[in-house]
């Protein structure tokens, strides 16, 4: 097998070297991809869709439908983690433990019992660990400045690098932020398991739902100036409000998603205390 | 010599991703780990990202983000020379493949995941071993 | 030559198949058995009613779709197809009849699946024969080597099994390995598969091209059970005796010649064969399907196995006969498609007969049969005579033209080896006769209480060797379509 | 509205894969019904954009109002008008069919996996009607992962194959992806059209051919064209059987249709056949593609595993006819792919309807299957006959037109091939049927009567009806097949193409 595989993969290369031998230099100015569709991306974007960051645009607006699918993806990846790890068996058979959160005191219920509803207990697992203090700290100071640049880098799509996507992974990693640093119960506590799922599609119909919209007001899908008449202001603009529309339907999307891969994947489907 | 110097320096890019993309699919193919495979997996999805993002570049020109962008369209508007500004289209096609990459990761994870849970190993030739057995 | 659009053709094959619904939901086999008959009668009316305007001249053309140019599915009814189509649409009748007597005396099981399949592979036959192009033909061909797999293998046991295997491997085979490319072969060559009455092949390809074409058609209808692709038909043996007399004497073995006259005549040309000087090639393959087909009949102790190879011997003198390339050859040859008809199919009722009354299925234990049952084994007698080719019995016509057709092609050999093979038939039948009659009584083998079949069992038989006997002298249907359409090809 | 056909084709099932998600979560019962509604809308549209497409010729539909090269494009023509609606109806008919058999086989997890079904479907559309070489590379990922975990909810080594299968299809489409960058690094544009007509003045380079070899190499993978067909048997067979009953017909005739529409639109016919002198060897590779299969087949005593060997036999047949060069071939090779996928559609419901009622579906477990099940029985038989290639059922037209290319173009090893699978077909499936039929035996004396009856034990009727349907359409197209040439698959083949 390792020969087999280095024969490919040297092939492979070869193969590759060689078709880049009509190349143009790197980063010539008179390649192709940089002289065929980019000019009108640069020179037209402004004009066109009034967003100054042109990958922005781009991605959201002339290839926009290329990223309703990458959210879809995205969102399949989710759904794909969700069904092949989650397990819903009710509650395992055996005890259950309970700390309590304020002498640290671990009590264990006999099976088929329950413990009198009170926030002052927390479940824990077999294997709990004490969280260390100092990250724990830390970390809950830290989550809403993450959480916070994260909606800037969303809404800030249009003038500086940034987006729906990027924006969304910095939102979904402070909620993984704190499940790694506590535990996943608690993150779950915050971002329950089905809300997750649901914003995980709201997320990507606010995507297509915008496009459709468009396609009910009588123009292509995901043609946004036709949001111009909602919206009350000129095509171009329209599309670049419509632009911020999906991007926060894109961060959402990825926020959930992200989150719900971490949950599953870290707790083998479980949702217990996780890593 | 000289001469291939040239070549390989005109487009080391190209000869970085590919080195990239070799270990990469030589891992994917040739390693018995199942996990290893998946990082070969992302090492050759990166290649190819590094290989895209590449080809966007354009001596002399800067970030695709317009300066003075703000406010003013239609006849107002700066007038904007394709030169100034890098090739916008890998990045954002890039974008896509990096969400790509990002979404099989987590289903191969989520499937190595449940194929160790059921055979307690991520070595390949055990795992084959084990259902030989059954 | 007219034409006329009809969709008789169409409900000529369909009749059988529109009635297997009836046939799978019916419950009562009373109800099963009257709808058979039913879709039997109709079956022969529509093929009847047809023929008074091929006698004309006319031919019936109906398309039913196109998928190609010149290879759509299509039926036309010429003589040919006409006389076939009269012989199998016929004999399903009196089959039926024979069917339910057979099956009621042993208590069959799956009855009903016997039932459906035979009306499919009788929808497959009369296909064929309507045929008008070799694509339409290939498709009947198929389904009908597909329907009559479950008859064949009806007993579901180990030696159907084996039997069912070797039927498929042969015919299937034989089919798709060298008649489907064959056929698309001829196709891309000539770009139409219409058969016409001097063939489409000519001056479309070499010589040596040309042979392989033949050599594929001729083994690729490997139901026409010419040697060395022979062997399925004993196998098929297996099944109940009425599926080997309509479909192994009549039915499938007769679609096999049947294709392999239409190609020679309609896809070949007889002019192209003749030129191309193939005719021998021909005679050679059928003369040696004869000649070993007889000697082997004759070391025969089973009765079905016997008439078995006395088929195969038999279908090649059709092969033989369109071999001649000779007017009277092709009549004789043609004409033989009906008589061996009625004569097989009553030989192979009689011994299903004797099976049913006694289950006996060898020759060695038949001595002295003929007392307890003469009626079916006088029958026996006057289609054995029929199939050796005596006075007073229709076979006798065939061959009498088929030796004046080797006289005409100055094949001398040809007439040795008909004589020599009528010779043989009557070597390996007249014993049977002679011991079922002529045994001293202590020889003889069965009790007083045996008695004859069924009624339903006997009378298909003698209403069939009466018909036998009938034809020699009334052959006109039978002989005037095949001297039709031996002037179609002529043109004389 | 019927302007719209070609987004609406796509856009219901996204949104209604997202809707049944959420559904999932509040009631589960709710999710069937929006998926039969979304891919009926789907079946419909694509039935309406197919007739429009007769009528008006091929249709531009230009997403977010942008025109071709800039913005990404919809072009619908004859050949991918013709496989969207196969691939719309095809996964209609196995929704119907596979409500019992996903609610059996994952009874907690329904709802994800109706909506990665129409995910699924979504992406296959997409990637069928879309223009742009990239965005079918982001549709061919949905397909993949919505694949990935379909597949892998089955038992056995499901999980394991299915990662195998996650790594060759990653390498496939990053090959793919690799080629559409050569391309654009050449020719600076994505759109299928503009490339097309950028590249004539290009052929010579070799940038074009890496190009043009790595996207078809990334493309073989994924259909699993012969020696890259490893992950597919096992992937398939262990899958839960709505799983495999909608991917196995599906996805590697959508990847046949990626290729031809590779061959077609993107390189052109003139390079790839006349500029490229490799047709004659990729035929000896589907020549070889087809008797391994035929052979793996036979080897097999499982009857799911032993279609899917039929699968990766017949992707030889298709890229085999479509590398052929002439008219024939390519003739054969579209209309195979939609004779195919009812074919395999067919044989897989049938397992699917077996594997609901009976223990399993290896040659033991379906012993005296006539009895039980008549019926589905039935329905395989007529879906043998069609894969052997047995007139009128469809897949003999294909062959005819298949064999028909390779007599014209002189390869008669493909013939051959073809004919020697025809003939393993004919053994495969008469096995089969005999152990169906025969089995267990019962030599009671000379006159076997058959087994004593056993009580008949058939599928439900929603999943018998999908099925007639489709053994009945297998004939159907069969009888059709001279208008679905004459009227579709003639205007798919450019005209130089002789």
């Amino acid at each position: 097998m390792k020969i087999i595989g280095l024969i490919i993969a040297l092939s492979t290369g070869v193969l590759l070297i060689c078709a880049t031998g009509d190349f143009p230099r790197w980063a010539d100015p008179a390649s192709p991809a940089s002289t065929h569709l980019s000019p009108h991306f640069i020179e037209k974007t402004m004009e066109e869709t009034s967003v100054p960051n042109i990958v922005t645009a781009v991605l959201a607006d002339y290839r926009g439908y290329d990223t309703m699918y990458e959210t879809a993806v995205i969102f399949t990846a989710g759904l794909a983690c969700f069904i092949l790890l989650r397990i819903f068996v009710k509650e395992e058979p055996g005890d259950r433990l309970y700390r309590h959160l304020l002498t640290g005191v671990t009590v264990r219920v006999k099976e088929g019992t329950k413990l009198p509803p009170s926030e002052d207990f927390e479940r824990i697992d077999a294997t709990w660990t004490p969280p260390d203090l100092i990250i724990k700290t830390i970390c809950r100071f830290l989550i809403p400045f993450i959480q916070l640049f994260a909606l800037y880098v969303i809404a800030h799509g249009h003038h500086s690098p940034g987006g729906g996507f990027q924006g969304g992974v910095i939102l979904g990693a402070s909620i993984i932020l704190l499940a790694i640093s506590q535990d996943l119960r608690t993150s779950v506590r915050r971002m329950r398991e089905k809300l997750d799922a649901v914003l995980c599609a709201v997320g990507v119909i606010i995507y297509a739902g915008t496009g459709a919209l468009c396609l009910l007001l009588g123009l292509n899908f995901l043609d946004y100036s036709a949001l111009a008449s909602v919206l009350h202001c000129d095509p171009v603009t329209a599309r670049s409000h419509g632009i911020l529309i999906v991007e926060i339907g894109v961060g959402i999307a990825v926020m959930c998603t992200m989150i719900w891969i971490y949950n599953n994947v870290s707790s083998i489907g479980k949702y217990d205390e996780g890593l | 010599m000289g001469d291939l110097i040239q070549i390989v320096v005109a487009k080391y890019n190209y000869w970085i991703y590919i080195t990239l993309m070799m270990i990469g699919l030589y891992a994917m193919i040739a390693k018995n780990n199942l996990v290893k495979k998946i990082v070969g997996m992302n090492i050759f999805q990166t290649a190819i990202i590094l290989f895209y993002v590449s080809t966007g570049a354009k001596r002399g020109a800067t970030i695709p983000i317009l300066e003075h962008g703000h406010g003013e369209h239609g006849a107002g508007a700066h007038v904007v020379h394709a030169v100034d500004y890098i090739n916008p289209l890998p990045h954002v096609l890039m974008l896509t493949a990096i969400v790509v990459a990002v979404a099989t990761l987590g289903v191969a994870l989520a499937l190595a995941i449940r194929v160790y849970n059921r055979y307690d190993t991520l070595e390949e030739d055990e795992i084959l071993a084990k259902i030989r057995e059954k | 030559m007219e034409t006329m659009i009809s969709i008789k053709p169409l409900l000529a094959v369909l009749v059988s198949l529109l009635i297997t619904p009836i046939l799978v939901s019916s419950r009562a086999p009373n109800v099963r058995e009257a709808w058979t008959f039913v879709a039997a009668v109709a079956k022969f009316l529509i093929v009847l009613s047809m023929l008074p305007t091929i006698m004309k001249g006319t031919e019936i053309v109906y398309t039913v779709a196109e998928f190609l140019p010149g290879a759509a599915i299509k039926f036309r009814v010429d003589a040919l197809g006409m006389l076939f189509a009269l012989v199998s649409s016929s004999l399903w009748i009196i089959t039926s009849a024979y069917s339910i007597g057979y099956m009621r005396g042993l208590k069959e099981h799956s009855q009903t699946r016997y039932f459906v399949f035979f009306a499919f592979a009788l929808s497959a036959t009369v296909g064929v024969a309507f045929s008008a192009n070799l694509l339409t033909m290939y498709l009947f061909y198929e389904m009908l080597s597909l329907a009559t797999y479950p008859l064949v293998t009806h007993h579901q046991d180990h030696e159907a099994r084996s039997s069912g295997r070797k039927y498929l491997l042969y015919i299937v085979g034989t089919s798709i390995g060298l008649a489907l490319p064959a056929m698309l072969i001829s196709y891309n060559l000539a770009g139409t598969l219409e058969f016409g009455k001097q063939g489409f092949l000519a001056g479309t390809a070499s010589k040596p091209l040309i042979g392989l074409l033949l050599f594929m058609f001729l083994f690729g209808f490997a139901k026409a059970a010419i040697m060395p692709f022979h062997s399925w038909l004993p196998a098929a043996m297996v099944a109940p005796t009425p599926v080997s007399a309509l479909l192994h004497a009549v039915a499938v073995v007769k679609v096999g010649v049947f294709s392999v006259v239409r190609v020679l005549t309609g896809v070949f040309g007889t002019d192209l064969l003749f030129s191309l000087d193939f005719g021998p090639v021909i005679l050679l393959v059928a003369s040696a399907t004869i000649l070993i087909g007889s000697f082997i009949a004759l070391s025969q102790d089973g009765l079905k196995r016997l008439l078995a190879y006395s088929t195969i011997a038999q279908l090649s003198y059709i092969v033989l006969g369109v071999g001649l390339l000779s007017p009277k050859g092709i009549t004789g040859g043609m004409v033989h498609i009906a008589m061996h008809a009625f004569g097989k199919i009553t030989l192979f009722f009689c011994a299903g007969a004797i099976f049913v009354a006694t289950g006996k299925k060898n020759i060695s234990e038949m001595v002295g049969i003929g007392r307890r049952m003469p009626v079916t084994m006088a029958a026996f007698f006057i289609a054995s005579l029929s199939i050796i080719g005596m006075p007073p019995c229709g076979g006798f016509v065939s061959k009498w033209y088929l030796v004046l057709g080797s006289l005409e092609a100055h094949q001398m050999p040809i007439l040795y080896v008909l004589l020599f093979s009528s010779l043989l038939n009557a070597a390996y039948f007249m014993p049977i006769v002679y011991r079922a009659f002529f045994c001293r009584p202590e020889e003889a083998m069965f009790e007083n209480t045996v008695q004859e079949a069924p009624p339903f069992c006997v009378v298909p038989l003698v209403i069939t060797a009466v018909i036998s006997v009938i034809l020699l002298f009334y052959p006109q249907p039978f002989f005037n379509l095949a001297s039709m359409m031996v002037q179609q090809i002529t043109g004389t | 509205m019927s302007q719209q056909y070609p987004a609406l084709l796509v856009i219901v099932p996204l949104l209604s894969a997202l809707v049944i998600s959420a559904a999932g979560w509040i009631n589960k019962r709710l999710c069937f019904p929006i998926a039969v509604a979304a891919l009926g809308v789907a079946a419909y549209s694509s039935i309406g954009l197919l007739l429009r497409v007769l009528d008006e010729g091929a249709i531009v539909y230009r997403l977010g109002g942008w025109d071709p090269p800039m913005g990404i494009a919809y072009y619908v023509d004859h050949l991918n008008g013709l496989v969207l609606a196969v691939v719309s109806v095809v996964a209609f008919l196995n929704l119907i069919a596979s409500k019992k058999s996903i609610e059996l086989e994952l009874p907690d997890k329904t709802a994800p996996f109706y909506a990665l079904y129409v995910l699924q479907v979504t992406g296959l559309l997409g990637i069928v009607a879309t223009g742009d070489a990239f965005n079918l590379y982001v549709l061919l990922e949905i397909t993949a992962l919505s694949g990935y975990a379909m597949l892998a909810m089955g038992k056995d080594r499901a999980q394991l194959s299915t990662l195998n299968y996650l790594y060759m299809g990653t390498i496939g489409a990053c090959f793919y992806l690799l080629g559409v960058g050569y391309l654009y690094i050449v020719t600076g544009s994505l759109n299928m059209v503009d490339i097309a007509n950028i590249l004539p003045s290009l052929y010579e380079s070799k940038a074009v051919l890496g190009a043009f070899i790595i996207c078809l190499v990334g493309v073989w993978v994924k259909m699993a064209f012969f020696p890259l067909h490893a992950w597919l048997p096992n992937a398939y067979t262990h899958g839960p059987s709505a799983a495999s009953s909608l991917i196995a017909p599906l996805v590697t005739k959508v990847m046949i249709y990626v290729m031809i529409r590779l061959i077609l639109t993107v390189f052109t016919p003139e390079f790839a056949f006349n500029i490229l002198a490799i047709s004659k060897p990729i035929v000896w590779l589907a020549c070889i593609a087809i008797f391994m299969g035929a052979i793996l087949a036979l080897a097999e005593r499982n009857l799911k595993k032993m279609l899917t060997y039929i699968i990766v036999a017949e992707v030889g047949y298709m890229v085999g006819g479509a590398w052929l060069g002439n008219r024939a071939g390519m003739t054969g090779a579209i209309l195979h792919i939609v004779n195919d996928a009812l074919m395999t559609l067919c044989a897989f419901l049938v397992v699917s309807n077996i594997a609901y009622k009976l223990k399993g579906y290896a040659f033991d477990d379906i012993k005296g299957l006539v009895r039980k099940m008549p019926f589905t029985m039935g329905a395989l038989v007529i879906g043998a006959l069609s894969i052997i290639g047995v007139p009128p059922t469809c897949g003999f037209f294909s062959k005819w037109y298949l064999i028909s290319g390779a007599i014209q173009a002189s390869q008669y090893a493909f013939m051959v091939a073809l004919l020697f699978s025809s003939l393993v077909n004919v053994v495969l499936f008469f096995r089969v049927i005999e152990i169906c039929y025969y089995e267990p035996f019962s030599d009671d004396g000379a006159h076997g009567h058959g087994p004593p009856s056993e009580p008949m034990a058939e599928a439900p009727l929603t999943m018998l009806v999908p099925l007639f349907i489709v053994a009945a359409g297998l004939v159907l197209v069969g009888i059709y097949t001279g208008d679905i040439v004459n009227k579709i698959i003639e205007f798919a083949i450019p005209q130089g193409i002789v």
